[in-house]
């Protein structure tokens, strides 16, 4: 028995010993390499920035290729310290009815080195900054729709209100604790809903408020510098393997899938656009740029929960939706000037349901979608895309037309006349 | 004196120096123009669709030349550049009254 | 007694529960570290693909300039997709008979976020993503050959062809499980012949068969954007870090010396060029920019096996080797355009060999070369070498000349006159 | 007490098994996460000396558009090598006295794939390059004096000597294991002293030797493409991450937070300089890269020890004393041409004794400052600021002497006409 | 036959363009310059502080027309350029001996 | 009234443009051209070895003036632009016969 006894003992004891530190590790504590790919994504993100300034700012007239680089610039600063001062905490702090955080994070208040429960793995602070990073380029893409014509002024205010009253809420209906489009189980893995469809119906809205660009439809306007639009694309197409695989929260099998399927719709939208140029003209570079664009955004919000063959599918669905969509506002003549409505708005809109078609636990145990035979989620998509849309759209009439009848939202003629960069920044892009 | 002015397709520049280089005429200068005439312009390729341009890059030659040099010039011209398609260019004569070399300050033909 | 045994016991029980989480380990599971590493590096090289339409973007005429950086970007859109569908099956798959990959992963079947046996510590998934953008990459840098002259109908068929039936191939014979260099134990850490040896021949292969461009060796042919080549040099300076140190597979002392040694090839090589440049005119911008590529390329194969004083010979004779190339090419009225061959070919070549000559098991237990007294490295890593350069020229020729016999390769002489940008894309690249 | 006994044995053997593991942790073994994060890092801030080449760059007239990124794109290949082969040991290697590292490390020697004392979680080598790529982008830094005039060649015997002579014993002082500075206990994160106020005032210095550019103060001298200045500033920005984040020397708390503070900083003193702008003129968008900078500059040093807030004022602070300084600077018709003292040595200057006036045990429990009631760290940063300030400032004015008595500093003024872009490099930026 | 050279805004390029066509004056060659007159240069920010160049961007039309086209040409061009403010430009006119179109050769009247 | 045209050194366009306007010549316009005359081109560098280009950078400076003023132009211009050495650029002069001031109609002398 004394055997039997002392085997017994050994046998507990060093399983206590040796459970100590599991135990341990239960209660969250960073884990460097989550930490590591975090923050890599939280730099990748940010770059999608200024990217998107040079993507944008090849595409307008070489008299406002500053003035439209700026208005990323702009935002990287602005919501830069608009999410410190109290963006974050609206967006992500503790749940006010399920429409809004409180301010009791304000100045990242209590956001420490500890991690919290959005991410168990990795520093509270990490998850801020990676979460900044998507608020600042959902600001900023808006621009592509009122780009040569808008006051610096306006803009800057409209653009600081709509983060306050339109990203933030919806942020954190979508991904706050305790959000209700969370709860309602929208899936939205890195911003179908909350960057893309907002930025792009926003962008559709204040495009309608603001008007046309003098010479609209009747003059070309002839992009300036394409090698600086590819440059932006393939700064935002290196960006975005932050933005969906940091979306995984930690570097991990999800990750390495979201990054995967990211890749592919990217390729796969930019190939079919190339096709669809060449079918109609010729295979056009600027387009196969938008198409890898317009790839990225289709599969945002699906991206930790589809395979590589569903990317394919969405990349491609998602390039000819937003081409024609594109043809399609251009001959409505509806100046949304660099397509903010048909990339980004359309984009998210079938990245959203697309999410909820070919959603597998294949790929994410927490979520499965029509193909899985559950055929709710695709309603329950739907149901977060029409609320993104009206509140976006709605939101973003009125305070286009505040700032209109408070600043006045554009520019005199003579000054869109002589461009906005020798006007509105008194500098020359190029000399 | 006269100044030729020749617009012609960008491609044509080098053949057309040679060419004229041939005929002993040394100095020019160039400048990259748009332009149009029969030829108007070009649809190309926006993101979806396409916008037209009503210009075309072009390449404008200034050749200030001795009188007795004028016919051969063009004739340098003409002969390498011409497809017989709209969009070969024009050439322009006009009088010219005094040449200056500014670094020796001489004036005239021996200045050209 | 007692004690004894309850103590042996003890021991042996002891050893059991800890040796159980070593068991564990030895089981495939994802490192977070390895794996943010490895996404991180996947990522890098990503963005090498658009930095090299750059690189070569800014050394043609403005009126190819968007052809040229099309090259890169469309080749980023259709190996994205051909990696998926099949190209990774071919290149890893399970092998068949050492020379190719068989079809059992077509569309990725199979490759999840568990580690396969390529890469224990990261997921399957990671890996693939890692190896497409070197896929990617290799098939974008021939196009340095044909610039200026090329229809893009044909382009895109023989890209396609040549991946699938040389790229693959020999990735197979390489890295491949079962490859059969692999087998006979050559050593190539990050693609000296897989990736540079592979496309700079093709490259003099398929210049050969295109013909030079109208005017070549008349006309003077001037980079129209040296600043854009330098961002495109920077970029893939940078992106190299994953190219070399990715390789490792994880984020360990191995991938710390590749990065190290990556590094010194390159300033020792771009230092040599310009040191060259400036003994037979003046320092040249483009050519110190040139020599740092050309470094990067000379340590690719060897950056796992090496010591930083052998990266500094390797990166300083790289620079001599390739630089003479140039010369020499040139005065063969070749046109292999923004010289491929030179760079990228005997680049490799002469990595490849030297990584036979400084391989040491003081930076690699794995591998020995002739500083270590194994010469028969050196021997393994020519045969290695020549099976390369024979296949990939060979290959080469008999697809560019399929696809001329049936597509045509070259643009008719009006629009090479016209520039490749207006008349294979109608696009202007500035206005 | 059999039982008893075989517990203890059970107890004590079961402990030894377990710390030995254990112990062996304690001895240094490389973690992955950090590792990964470090060696991202190291690329990252790799990429910021082309950056810095674009940002440059773009702010001189388009005839010495090269030559100013030349400067920038040379010293990554010249001091690549020097730091590998000695600077790294002068630096870093076994203390001198508290003044300079012995030459025991020279070419490397004995730094290899295991941690040093330096970093005991990642591959000393992996130190050893994220601190190479500091030594080059400080060197980079001072070419912004002196653009436009001076000879390629006196720049690079310049640069190295004075990276040998000034970086390595100033970053031993404040960085290398018994440096006088960090016995003394003078904080510097990433950088304030050793990176922003050496380069900074050297730059002052060498101006003053160098003199004026022809026409300087008479004669326009515009910035040839401000669109390459946002994107070099935008590569900086991302590339600051590692900078700042990655001297945390692992993915943790620490890191994320001092990739918080730097984001913050930036923004603030962007946004700062936005309006200091739009007060005097109109909002600059050359001046809201600046901005951005200069906040880099400012938290810098203060990156590893400030929280968000103090992050604000930092910026706004650094952003407001630069404005100001280079008006005065300009009126003082010093031609400090790029504004390397304003931006870097003031920038860093505040950035240090902010570190003093806000480091928090809050933040990092190594250090306090004047708002834990540790009035005395202010105190300690003024010394190490003067010390940094005054070494600088006369070694740099010898070094430029010697260089101009030997070889001379400055170019013909006709090749200073004709820009050196043609007659130092023989090449030509556009065509 | 003239030479008609205007410079103007940039931004009325686009306007004088269909104003002239529709007096039937289609070929034209349009460069980039920059200039000064009355209005003189414009101040331009640096980073911190100004400084002001001398020239501002134009645009420069030159047009070969037949003498009767250079009344409806100059009316034309003047009608949508002017604001009545110092920058709006100036039109010079000098003699053209003669015009060759490349294409076909011919001289004169014909060849514009 | 005279048209002047100065193909100059870029480098030099400050100068001339304030010793210009020491004799009153205010307005101008002013083009990058690429020229060659005597002066030919320049060898360049390309990755290794090199490339020579026939056309070296210039400046062309365009100059209405009233006759009496053609004089001092060409003095203000070589006055600063002269080094001695081929390159130092050319001066061309030639009529105009009519100038229109854009914003004010006026025509003639009083609209240089
Ligand atoms: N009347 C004109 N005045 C000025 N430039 C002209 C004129 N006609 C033609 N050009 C210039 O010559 C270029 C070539 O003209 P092209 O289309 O070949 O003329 P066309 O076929 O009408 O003779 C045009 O792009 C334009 O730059
Ligand atoms: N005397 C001149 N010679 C050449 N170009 C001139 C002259 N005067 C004006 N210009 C050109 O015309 C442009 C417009 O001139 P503008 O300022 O409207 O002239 P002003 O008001 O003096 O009549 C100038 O920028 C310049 O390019
Ligand atoms: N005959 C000419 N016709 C047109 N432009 C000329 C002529 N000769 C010279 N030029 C222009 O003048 C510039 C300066 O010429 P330069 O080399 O100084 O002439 P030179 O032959 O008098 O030495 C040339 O680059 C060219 O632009």
């Amino acid at each position: 028995m004394n055997i039997k006894k002392s085997m017994y003992l050994s046998i507990i004891i060093s399983f206590l010993l040796l459970s100590a530190p599991a135990l341990a590790a239960d209660a969250p504590k960073v884990d460097t390499g989550d930490t590591a790919w975090v923050l890599a994504s939280a730099a990748l993100v940010m770059i999608m920035t200024p990217a998107l300034g040079l993507f944008y700012g090849g595409m307008v007239r070489k008299k406002n290729a500053l003035s439209t680089i700026m208005f990323s610039f702009a935002i990287l600063a602005l919501i830069g310290v608009q999410w410190v001062l109290y963006g974050y905490s609206l967006a992500f702090g503790p749940d006010f009815h399920g429409v809004i955080g409180s301010l009791s994070w304000l100045g990242l208040n209590g956001v420490g080195q500890a991690p919290s429960s959005y991410a168990p793995t990795i520093p509270a602070l990490a998850y801020m900054i990676f979460q900044a990073m998507f608020a600042v380029i959902t600001v900023a893409l808006i621009s592509g729709a009122f780009v040569e014509r808008i006051k610096f002024s306006a803009f800057m205010v409209f653009s600081l209100l709509w983060a306050t009253l339109v990203y933030d809420p919806i942020a954190h209906w979508v991904w706050g604790a305790g959000g209700w489009l969370l709860k309602m189980g929208a899936l939205d893995f890195a911003g179908g809903t909350v960057v893309h469809i907002s930025s792009g119906v926003s962008a559709l809205a204040i495009a309608f408020v603001i008007g046309k660009r003098k010479g609209f439809g009747k003059q070309a306007m002839e992009p300036h510098n394409i090698p600086m639009v590819i440059l932006g694309a393939a700064l935002l197409w290196f960006g975005w393997f932050g933005f969906n695989g940091g979306s995984a929260l930690g570097a991990n099998g999800l990750a390495a899938s979201a990054f995967v399927v990211t890749n592919t719709a990217a390729a796969a939208a930019a190939l079919m656009w190339t096709l669809l140029s060449w079918y109609h003209k010729r295979p056009s570079v600027l387009g196969t740029a938008t198409g890898g664009v317009v790839g990225l955004v289709a599969i945002t919000p699906a991206s930790g929960y589809v395979t590589p063959m569903a990317a394919i599918v969405i990349g491609v669905v998602g390039a000819i939706i937003s081409y024609y969509a594109m043809l399609f506002r251009s001959k409505q003549n509806v100046d949304d000037s660099l397509d903010v409505w048909a990339c980004h708005g359309l984009g998210g809109t079938w990245g959203a349901i697309a999410t909820g078609i070919f959603a597998t636990v294949a790929v994410n145990s927490a979520s499965s979608g029509l193909i899985d035979g559950h055929a709710g989620q695709v309603v329950t998509q739907i149901i977060a895309v029409g609320v993104t849309w009206i509140y976006a759209f709605v939101m973003t009439v009125i305070l286009a037309k505040v700032v209109d009848a408070t600043i006045g939202l554009r520019v005199p003629d003579e000054e869109e006349a002589v461009g906005l960069d020798i006007s509105q920044h008194a500098e020359k892009a190029y000399s | 004196m006269k100044k030729i002015e020749a617009v012609i397709r960008p491609e044509n520049l080098d053949a057309i120096r040679v060419s004229l280089q041939e005929k002993g005429i040394i100095g020019m200068t160039v400048e990259e123009v748009q332009g149009r005439g029969r030829q108007k312009g070009v649809c190309l390729q926006w993101r979806a669709g396409e916008y037209c341009v009503e210009f075309l890059p072009k390449i404008k030659i200034d050749l200030i030349v001795d009188d007795k040099d004028v016919e051969p010039a063009i004739e340098a011209i003409t002969k390498v550049a011409r497809t017989g398609k709209n969009g070969d260019g024009k050439i322009f004569i006009s009088p010219v009254e005094q040449v200056v070399r500014i670094s020796s300050g001489e004036r005239g033909k021996e200045a050209i």
